[in-house]
């Protein structure tokens, strides 16, 4: 976790850069945040606002009672764009 | 105390007419009090918001302390009063920008009500706009913990629940095409994964989508606030991106054609004026016929721009974007007399011809066999004219794009030589920089400083050489570039067997044989702004008017063109085409970031050979992940890109309206109610604690945030990682009782606020443990203490201390250094999973800034002063000035209303004084 | 009927003739696509289809946009043109757009409460996006449930109460003379009525006040003058308030006035500040040594140090050193039973330290406390304090200090320092200052008559602590300065004027108008049975006889439209105008009609 | 804004029908922003907004069980209640009496809930209208008359 922090501004703005990798990572099933980090190869606690920005509006829901070691799984809701 | 009886205004100098008794600036909650009161009274208030919704910080809270009321409960109801309320008028997302006492003792406030780009009456609140929206930003009411978009609702129960946009103005790029084409829109749609809806985008301005897309010189590049970092975004690929996905996609452009509005136009030309023009007229429902004199449409587009740049195909895609509106283009159709075609039932005549004419050098031997124009060469190509330049040494004459391009034709029909003669320095150069500079890697020579002076010729009338006179740089001249003077005596010759002169062109308006005025200069005679000519309904636009320009700006003349026409058929007046809002201040905008990440720049796609030998495109589009990946480094300078997806997506014609403005007024106001609140201290200040730095470091109101039912996660999670913390920490007195950062005083509410979060944390998370490191626990109001003895029996740990610092370990947990006074004081170690800085108050320096300088007295901590506050509170130094809330130093909620409830006893009292007449008062609707 | 109670007019309630009742109502009705938001979830032609058949329904139409100034215009038209009395809309929630749809039904001559507001959007077509049928069903239901509530809707008025421009102020401290001249400067008669024979309260025996040292007295001083300014402010004082009756608006309150003969006066106001102040808490014998020679309450070392002109004495000899035993009577501290923090004690403290260190720089001055509370802009009065040369020691509240008293008279502190590894210190001193908080006034005879709730702390209570600050469940009835809870001279000033304000928002106009949404009683149903006497803290239910009857009856004033009386009348005799047994019931009953 | 799947419906289509009783300014807001959210609960669910859930009638709640609504929710103000600080205390009573009554006449006293629900309470009320419709279809329709 610790590193180079981005500019919230700037890590916020890529959401739409990062909501396809993360679709796409998320179509084999439901994942943590740390888990789709890794998935899409980028800092966890930059997932942590397009995951959020996407729950936002719509794009994914936690899965409900996931709780899985302190972290929820979330999966994608069929909105496509 | 001052005596109350006899302020400094007397009885006698009673105003007569106010707008409003009085002025409430901001509308949190001490504004909203006072407001209400004073409503309540009878009084008429104008209540003046500078965000979107009334409610201030308070609306923002989860619970609030002692009694664990739900903040949105106790909030909403009084912001519904306040903006339903008879006597109150709430201007919100507004800001006064200066307020003045006159002699009278009455003030006149000028007050500035914002574009919120959203029509308040007709919006339902429905947020259909920012489901739609391409541009995200921190969302501040969320204390930037998640995204929100830049059309959006406050927050969930704003009211009033009307959306608003968020736009700093124009972004660079948008406002620096003379197209006035979108092109911050385009990139943030193609960022979104929208690329037909980009292509669409630009469609709605010009049709030349594909064209543009490859022959602009993109000046929106040059502007683009990325330059100043590690470089432009491609955005004329971008566009080229989004025009070859539709064209690959088969998709129809979306356009109907428009019902028709019973009017015909002619338009005469058919480059990038007048197929804009017509495009945008025929939209308009009109009628349209373009006349062509040339056997192919496409004006300059088609006829002088060459294939390796510009292939023909694109253009002629581009021209099907008008013939499928059902516009006419009749080629080989030269229009002599513009007006006549009144005769044929044209309503109104556009003429955009262009300039097709090359200015001659001016030299001795000019007549000669293998002299030529440069639009006339460049014509002959693109009509597949044989000209004979293979094997042969080539000068092209001039420095412009049209010089470029003739020397890179020149070296594709194979000439020996190609030599770019040119009277300047290369900095000169009119020419596009990336033009010269790949002319050159195509090997073509360039010989500067030289100005022709005689073509020699050959015994068979041909051409032998150039022989050229040198030049030198002189001083620069009034517009900064250089003067050139010859140097006496010199001579240069060139070897040469075709000089292509490519010094200038003109309009040809031979053909109208002076029915169409002209200019001196040989350019077309219209009103620069409205584009009529002399002749009312003969209109005329383009380069035929303002000389050699370039395409964007023919587009750009082509859309300002239907526009007038357009008003005039319609009877309206004639007004700016170009409402775009003012460009936003770059330095400002790299401002908003602490730093920007540099990638680097996309490689420019230009594949160029030493000796290119036809004329295939020459550079490469953008792969889909270049697009994504440039499109991405966009820094959504005006913030809103205009990308009209909340427009499309509002379900109210529109309600959405980007060309709204700002109003702003003078109003006379009676009395004046400072209740711009407080600003929470910025965490960064106290680098020791990481904030900013470690990504579980929070600060009181983000965990506010995190535990409100309208939060940013689904419950309370960590940012790092969206952990669910076992362990959290407070750290009370941040930037509170701190000489170290010039703040001696107590913030007031923070022990409170984390007492409520530390019982609420230990409600949502039951297994979670929480620390507070404090240094007194300051419980002093009623049922106060009360609450801390509830958290202690609640579990909550509390430890006298001071935190000296925080580092942060590789699982993002964080390790606090503490004093454990109260065990021996030693230096301690714990670690925790999230932080929280109780952050303190500091003042709101807004306030002082609605008067003149100094005018409004603030105390030594820079807060509201009230010089009698033992028996006058809420009054400030300027008699009918008064303050409500936290802007005269740290509250709380509790302590913030009742202070306003005093200050709206001071106008009342203020009022009467000064105003013994009011007017009758009116029933209250229901 | 007794006179202070203000029914409803029953014609204002059952306007229509006699012969209408149960007859034909006309009703329009509007179902909004919001534009898609509603249509493209719910089929609202269906819905119009279902309802338009419904016996009262005379328009049935779709809008776009109900709220559009166009849609507005057409309701008003269609209104004036079928004489409709009833209106329904069916669209977004009622929080957006009641007062939209009021004005409608006003400017096109229907009364605003023959308008039903039928939430389609928020409460039906985004939540079941899902599922067009079900969301088609349960918006024809609800729209049928929104007629049949409007056929039951009766025409109401805004209630209008005159009021008395008047406030009676109880209390002549610092508190109620300031808010006797808020009021007076707001253009309202005041009558200040205190105790005891000269106002001035507490404030008036204190010198040097924190943060500002202004000198109490001065402070009084001045008010006084200010008041004898004022031709509207009487002040009655040795003096109190022995009865009321009326209600809010128009109090009429028996005063008696002291001294030798005395006798009881009746005024009539339309609202009551209270401001009566606090008491200072008195240590018990023993505690903390209390009692002991050298042991003092900060009320007793404050007047001291005040009147002292040099360096301090106590019974001639010179006070070298003096040991201050914080939250003697607060927080529960040694044993006290009062759980609450004083507030104004701790500031006051260092106050009173850094005047005696100006006094003489070297007397040693020790701070036995639990938190240091300086609040806000009285952290610098601690800083100042330790400055100039306090000392501060933190005892835990299981291991209070103790106080000595040594054979040789010399007083000795005992306590256990949290601050320095909690090491057991003995601090011989000259003087032991107890930092007495503030406790409740003993007025039972006043709360009797006002009944203004007093909380678990025996201070007054406000009925909300953030939405009304100074209001009580008395109507009218407001509260000021100490006698909500403990606070400072310029605390108490603060809430004095906004119970001013609150005083002048109800009687500034001469009269209030209220939402005519009140309960009612059935006097016929009513078989006076009392149960519901009780159920109101507002005290709007009384109990009246009219000739032989005696029945319940609500003071429209006084009811704040809550309906919590309702489910106590075992005859149902009781019904909250715009929620009537008829409008609910009829409902439910139009719900259920429309089958899933 | 979240998406929440809807509960399948049973195979019988029997959705059951919910009367909810809400409060003005407190619990009605709280509703509504489900809506707002876009959360998803069963169509049979339909609300009765009153300024306050303590002046319900028990008859109300009795008459809407009878008359064929199967389960009836009492969404209270709890704390906040802008008028009555024992506001929670009165609608549980009211809810009591209700109960005793239905369950003399036969019906399922559990078929009669309450909770406290606040202004910006979503998704508890999306949770506790989905749990009730669950335990609703369970039970199977409360029988009309």
């Amino acid at each position: 976790m610790p590193g180079a922090n981005r500019d919230v501004r700037e890590v916020i703005r890529e959401e739409a850069v990062w909501r396809p990798r993360i679709l796409a990572a998320l179509s084999s099933g439901p994942m943590t945040v740390p888990e789709s980090a890794a998935a899409i190869n980028a800092p966890v606690h930059e997932v942590v606002f397009w995951v959020f920005g996407m729950r936002r509006y719509g794009w994914l829901a936690e899965l409900k009672e996931s709780e899985d070691g302190g972290y929820f799984r979330y999966e994608p809701t069929g909105r496509v764009s | 105390m001052t005596d109350m009886t006899d302020m400094a205004v007397a009885r006698d100098a009673a105003p007569t007419s106010l707008d409003y008794d009085v002025l409430v600036v901001g509308a949190g909650i001490g504004g909203m009090e006072s407001a209400l009161k004073l409503g309540d009274m009878g009084y008429k208030v104008l209540l003046v918001e500078k965000e979107a919704s009334v409610g201030g910080k308070m609306i923002l809270l989860s619970k609030v302390f002692p009694t664990l009321d739900c903040a949105s409960c106790i909030s909403t109801p009084k912001m519904a009063s306040t903006i339903h309320h008879a006597n109150i008028t709430p201007w919100t997302y507004s800001q006064v920008d200066k307020i003045r006492r006159a002699a009278d003792g009455t003030f006149t406030a000028t007050v500035t009500q914002k574009a919120r780009y959203v029509d308040i009456d007709s919006c339902t609140g429905c947020q259909k706009c920012e489901m739609a929206c391409t541009v995200a930003v921190p969302d501040q009411f969320n204390a930037d913990l998640v995204a929100r978009r830049a059309a959006h609702l406050t927050f969930p129960q704003a009211v009033p629940k009307k959306a608003v946009i968020d736009r700093g103005g124009s972004s660079p790029c948008s406002f620096a095409c003379p197209a006035g084409i979108q092109a911050h829109g385009y990139v943030s749609l193609i960022r979104s994964g929208l690329d037909e809806e980009a292509f669409r985008l630009v469609l709605d301005a010009t049709p030349l989508v594909g064209t543009l897309g490859r022959a602009c010189y993109a000046p929106c590049e040059g502007e683009c606030t990325r330059g100043s970092l590690e470089g432009t975004l491609p955005i004329r690929r971008l566009k080229r991106f989004a025009s070859d996905k539709h064209d690959a996609s088969g998709n129809d452009n979306g356009l109907a054609r428009p019902e028709s509005n019973g009017k015909r136009v002619a338009v005469v030309g058919s480059g990038p004026t007048g197929l804009t023009a017509a495009f945008q007229l025929a939209k308009l429902g009109y009628g349209v016929k373009v006349f062509e004199a040339a056997p192919v449409a496409g004006g300059f587009l088609r006829l002088g721009i060459p294939s390796y740049r510009l292939p023909e195909a694109v253009v002629e895609r581009d021209i099907e974007n008008v013939t499928g509106l059902g516009v006419e283009i009749a080629v080989n159709s030269m229009v002599s007399d513009p007006a006549a075609l009144k005769a044929d039932g044209f309503d109104a005549v556009l003429v955009a011809t262009g300039t097709h004419r090359d200015s001659g050098l001016g030299v001795p031997g000019e007549d000669r066999l293998g002299v030529m124009g440069a639009t006339a060469f460049l014509r002959k190509i693109k009509l597949g004219q044989p000209v004979d330049v293979k094997g042969k040494r080539v000068v092209v004459v001039g420095g412009g794009n049209v010089a470029m391009d003739s020397a890179r034709v020149a070296r594709r029909l194979g000439a020996a030589s190609v030599t770019v003669a040119y009277r300047r320095s290369r900095e000169e150069m009119p020419a596009h920089h990336v033009e010269s500079v790949d002319a050159e890697k195509e090997g073509v020579e360039f010989r500067l400083l030289l100005a022709p002076a005689e073509i020699l010729g050959n015994a068979q009338g041909g051409v032998a050489g150039l022989r050229c006179t040198e030049m030198r740089l002189g001083a620069p001249d009034a517009s900064g570039r250089k003067s050139v003077e010859p140097v006496p005596g010199s001579s240069v010759t060139i070897d040469a067997d075709v000089v292509i002169a490519a010094i200038g062109m003109a309009p040809d308006t031979s053909m109208f044989g002076g029915r169409v005025p002209v200019e001196k200069n040989g350019r077309l005679s219209s009103n620069k702004a409205t584009c009529q000519t002399g002749v009312e309904h003969v209109f005329a636009a383009g380069d035929a008017v303002n000389g050699p320009t370039d395409i964007t700006r023919a587009v750009g003349e082509g859309r300002k063109a239907a526009h007038q026409i357009d008003a005039w058929l319609n009877g309206r007046e004639f007004d700016n085409w170009d409402d775009r809002l003012p460009v936003v201040d770059k330095q400002a905008v790299l401002a908003r970031q602490k730093a920007f990440t540099l990638s680097a720049p996309t490689p420019d796609g230009m594949q160029l050979e030493p000796a290119p030998t036809d004329f295939h495109e020459i550079e490469a589009p953008l792969t889909e992940a270049e697009a994504r990946r440039s499109s991405g480094r966009c820094i959504d300078c005006a913030v809103c890109s205009e990308c009209g997806e909340c427009v499309a997506a509002c379900p109210v014609d529109g309600c959405i309206d980007l060309r709204s403005t700002a109003k702003t007024s003078d109003l006379k106001v009676g009395a004046v109610v400072v209740s711009t609140g407080f600003k929470l201290f910025p965490a960064d200040l106290k680098p020791q604690y990481g904030f900013g730095k470690y990504q579980n470091v929070i600060t009181a109101m983000q965990m506010d945030r995190l535990l409100a039912p309208t939060r940013p996660f689904n419950t309370v999670l960590r940012p790092g990682d969206g952990k669910v913390p076992d362990r959290i920490a407070y750290v009370l007195c941040t930037g509170s009782r701190d000489k170290q950062v010039d703040n001696p005083l107590c913030s007031r509410f923070c022990c409170m606020y984390s007492i409520k979060q530390n019982q609420l944390i230990m409600g949502a998370l039951p297994l979670a443990d929480v620390t507070v490191h404090y240094m007194d626990i300051r419980a002093p109001g009623k049922r106060y203490d009360e609450f801390y003895e509830q958290a202690k029996a609640m579990g909550a740990n509390y430890v006298k201390g001071r935190v000296a610092d925080i580092t942060e370990k590789p699982d993002g947990n964080l390790l606090l250094k503490f004093e454990d006074i109260e065990n021996g004081g030693a230096i301690t170690e714990a670690e925790y999973d999230l932080v929280v800085l109780a952050v303190g108050v500091q003042p709101n320096r807004d306030a002082e800034e609605l008067f003149e300088v100094g005018e409004l007295q603030l105390d030594e901590w820079h807060y509201v002063n009230e010089p009698e506050e033992d028996m006058n509170p809420g009054q400030t130094n300027i008699p009918g000035v008064y303050v409500a809330g936290a802007a005269s130093g740290a509250k709380d909620i509790a302590d913030s209303i009742v202070h306003a409830g005093a200050a709206a006893a001071q106008v009342a009292a203020h009022l009467e004084r000064t105003r013994p007449a009011l007017p009758k008062i009116e029933m209250v609707p229901a | 009927m007794s006179e202070q109670v203000v029914p409803v007019d029953a014609q204002q309630v059952f306007p229509r003739e006699e012969g209408e009742a149960g007859a034909q109502r006309r009703i329009g009705v509007y179902v909004c696509h919001c534009g898609g938001n509603i249509s493209d979830y719910v089929d609202v032609e269906r819905v119009v289809q279902g309802i338009q058949d419904n016996g009262d329904v005379v328009v049935a139409k779709t809008t776009m946009f109900a709220c559009s100034e166009a849609s507005q215009q057409d309701m008003e038209a269609d209104i004036k043109a079928n004489g409709l009395d009833g209106l329904v809309v069916a669209s977004c929630s009622p929080k957006l757009h009641t007062y939209t749809f009021r004005g409608v039904a006003s400017r096109a001559g229907l009364n605003p409460y023959e308008y039903t507001q039928v939430n389609i959007r928020e409460q039906c077509s985004w939540v079941h996006t899902d599922d067009r049928e079900g969301a088609t069903h349960k918006a024809t239901a609800l729209v049928a449930a929104g007629i049949g509530r409007t056929r039951n809707t009766v025409p109401l008025e805004p209630m209008v109460v005159d009021t008395t421009p008047h406030t009676l102020v109880i209390g002549g401290g610092i508190a109620g003379l300031r808010a006797a001249i808020g009021l007076a400067d707001v253009g309202l008669k005041v009558t200040v009525v205190e105790r005891e024979v000269a106002v001035g309260g507490w404030v008036k025996t204190l010198g040097k006040m924190y943060p500002h040292g202004k000198d109490g007295r001065v402070l009084i001083d001045t008010l006084v003058s200010e008041v004898k300014k004022r031709p509207s402010i009487t002040v009655l004082t040795g003096a109190e308030v022995v009865g009321k009756a009326g209600s809010f608006g128009n109090y009429r309150m028996s005063i008696r006035v002291g001294g030798e003969g005395a006798g009881t006066i009746e005024i009539l106001v339309g609202s009551v500040v209270v401001a009566t102040g606090f008491d200072n808490y008195t240590p018990g014998d023993g505690e903390f040594g209390f009692g002991s020679e050298g042991v003092l309450t900060l009320t007793q070392f404050k007047e001291m140090v005040d009147a002292a002109k040099g360096p301090l004495a106590w019974k001639g000899r010179p006070v070298r050193s003096v040991a201050y035993i914080y939250c003697v009577g607060s927080r529960n501290t040694g044993g006290c039973s009062n759980a609450y923090c004083s507030r104004f004690c701790c500031a006051s403290t260092v106050q009173t330290a850094v005047q005696v260190s100006g006094l003489d720089p070297s007397v040693r001055q020790f701070h036995l406390y639990r938190d240091m509370r300086t609040y806000g802009k009285f952290e610098p009065l601690y800083t100042e304090a330790r400055d100039a040369g306090s000392v501060f020691l933190k005892f835990d509240n299981d291991e209070p200090p103790t106080v000595a008293m040594g054979a040789n008279r010399k007083l000795t502190v005992t306590v256990r320092d949290l601050l320095t590894e909690r090491t057991e210190l003995a601090l011989p001193v000259d003087l032991v200052v107890l930092v007495t908080g503030m406790i409740p006034r003993a007025n039972q005879d006043l709360v009797d008559v006002l009944k203004v709730p007093k909380g678990g702390d025996g201070f007054f209570n406000e009925i909300h602590p953030k939405l009304r600050p100074v209001e009580t469940t008395v109507d009218g009835v407001l509260i000021a300065g100490a006698c909500q809870g403990p606070k400072t001279s310029a605390e108490a000033v603060t809430q004095a004027l906004a119970a001013v304000t609150q005083s002048a928002a109800i009687l500034k106009k001469g009269y209030t108008e209220m939402e005519p949404l009140v309960a009612v009683v059935d006097a016929d149903a009513c078989t006076a049975c009392g149960d519901c006497l009780t159920t109101c803290p507002y005290e709007a239910i009384k109990m009246t006889e009219e000739g032989e009857r005696r029945f319940a009856v609500i003071d429209a004033a006084s009811c704040k439209g809550c309906g919590g009386c309702v489910s106590y009348c075992p005859e149902n005799a009781i019904d909250l105008l715009g929620y009537t047994d008829d409008e609910i019931s009829g409902v439910i009953a139009d719900m259920i009609e429309v089958r899933v | 804004m979240t998406a929440h799947a809807a509960e399948p419906g049973s195979a019988d289509g029997f959705v059951p029908r919910i009367l909810v009783f809400t409060t003005n300014t407190i619990s009605d807001p709280g509703v509504d922003l489900a809506g707002s959210s876009h959360m998803h609960y069963s169509p049979g669910v339909n609300v009765i907004t009153l300024p306050c859930t303590s002046g319900i009638r028990p008859s109300w709640i009795i008459g809407a069980l009878e008359k064929g609504f199967d389960g009836v929710f009492i969404a209270t103000d709890g704390e906040e209640c802008a008028y009555l600080h024992d506001c929670s205390k009165r609608s549980n009573r009211i809810v009591q009496t209700a109960q005793t009554t239905v369950k003399e006449r036969g019906i399922d006293p559990s078929r009669v809930r309450v909770a406290a629900i606040c202004s910006v309470c979503a998704e508890p009320f999306t949770k506790h209208m989905t749990t009730f419709s669950a335990a609703l279809r369970a039970m199977g329709p409360q029988k009309a008359g």
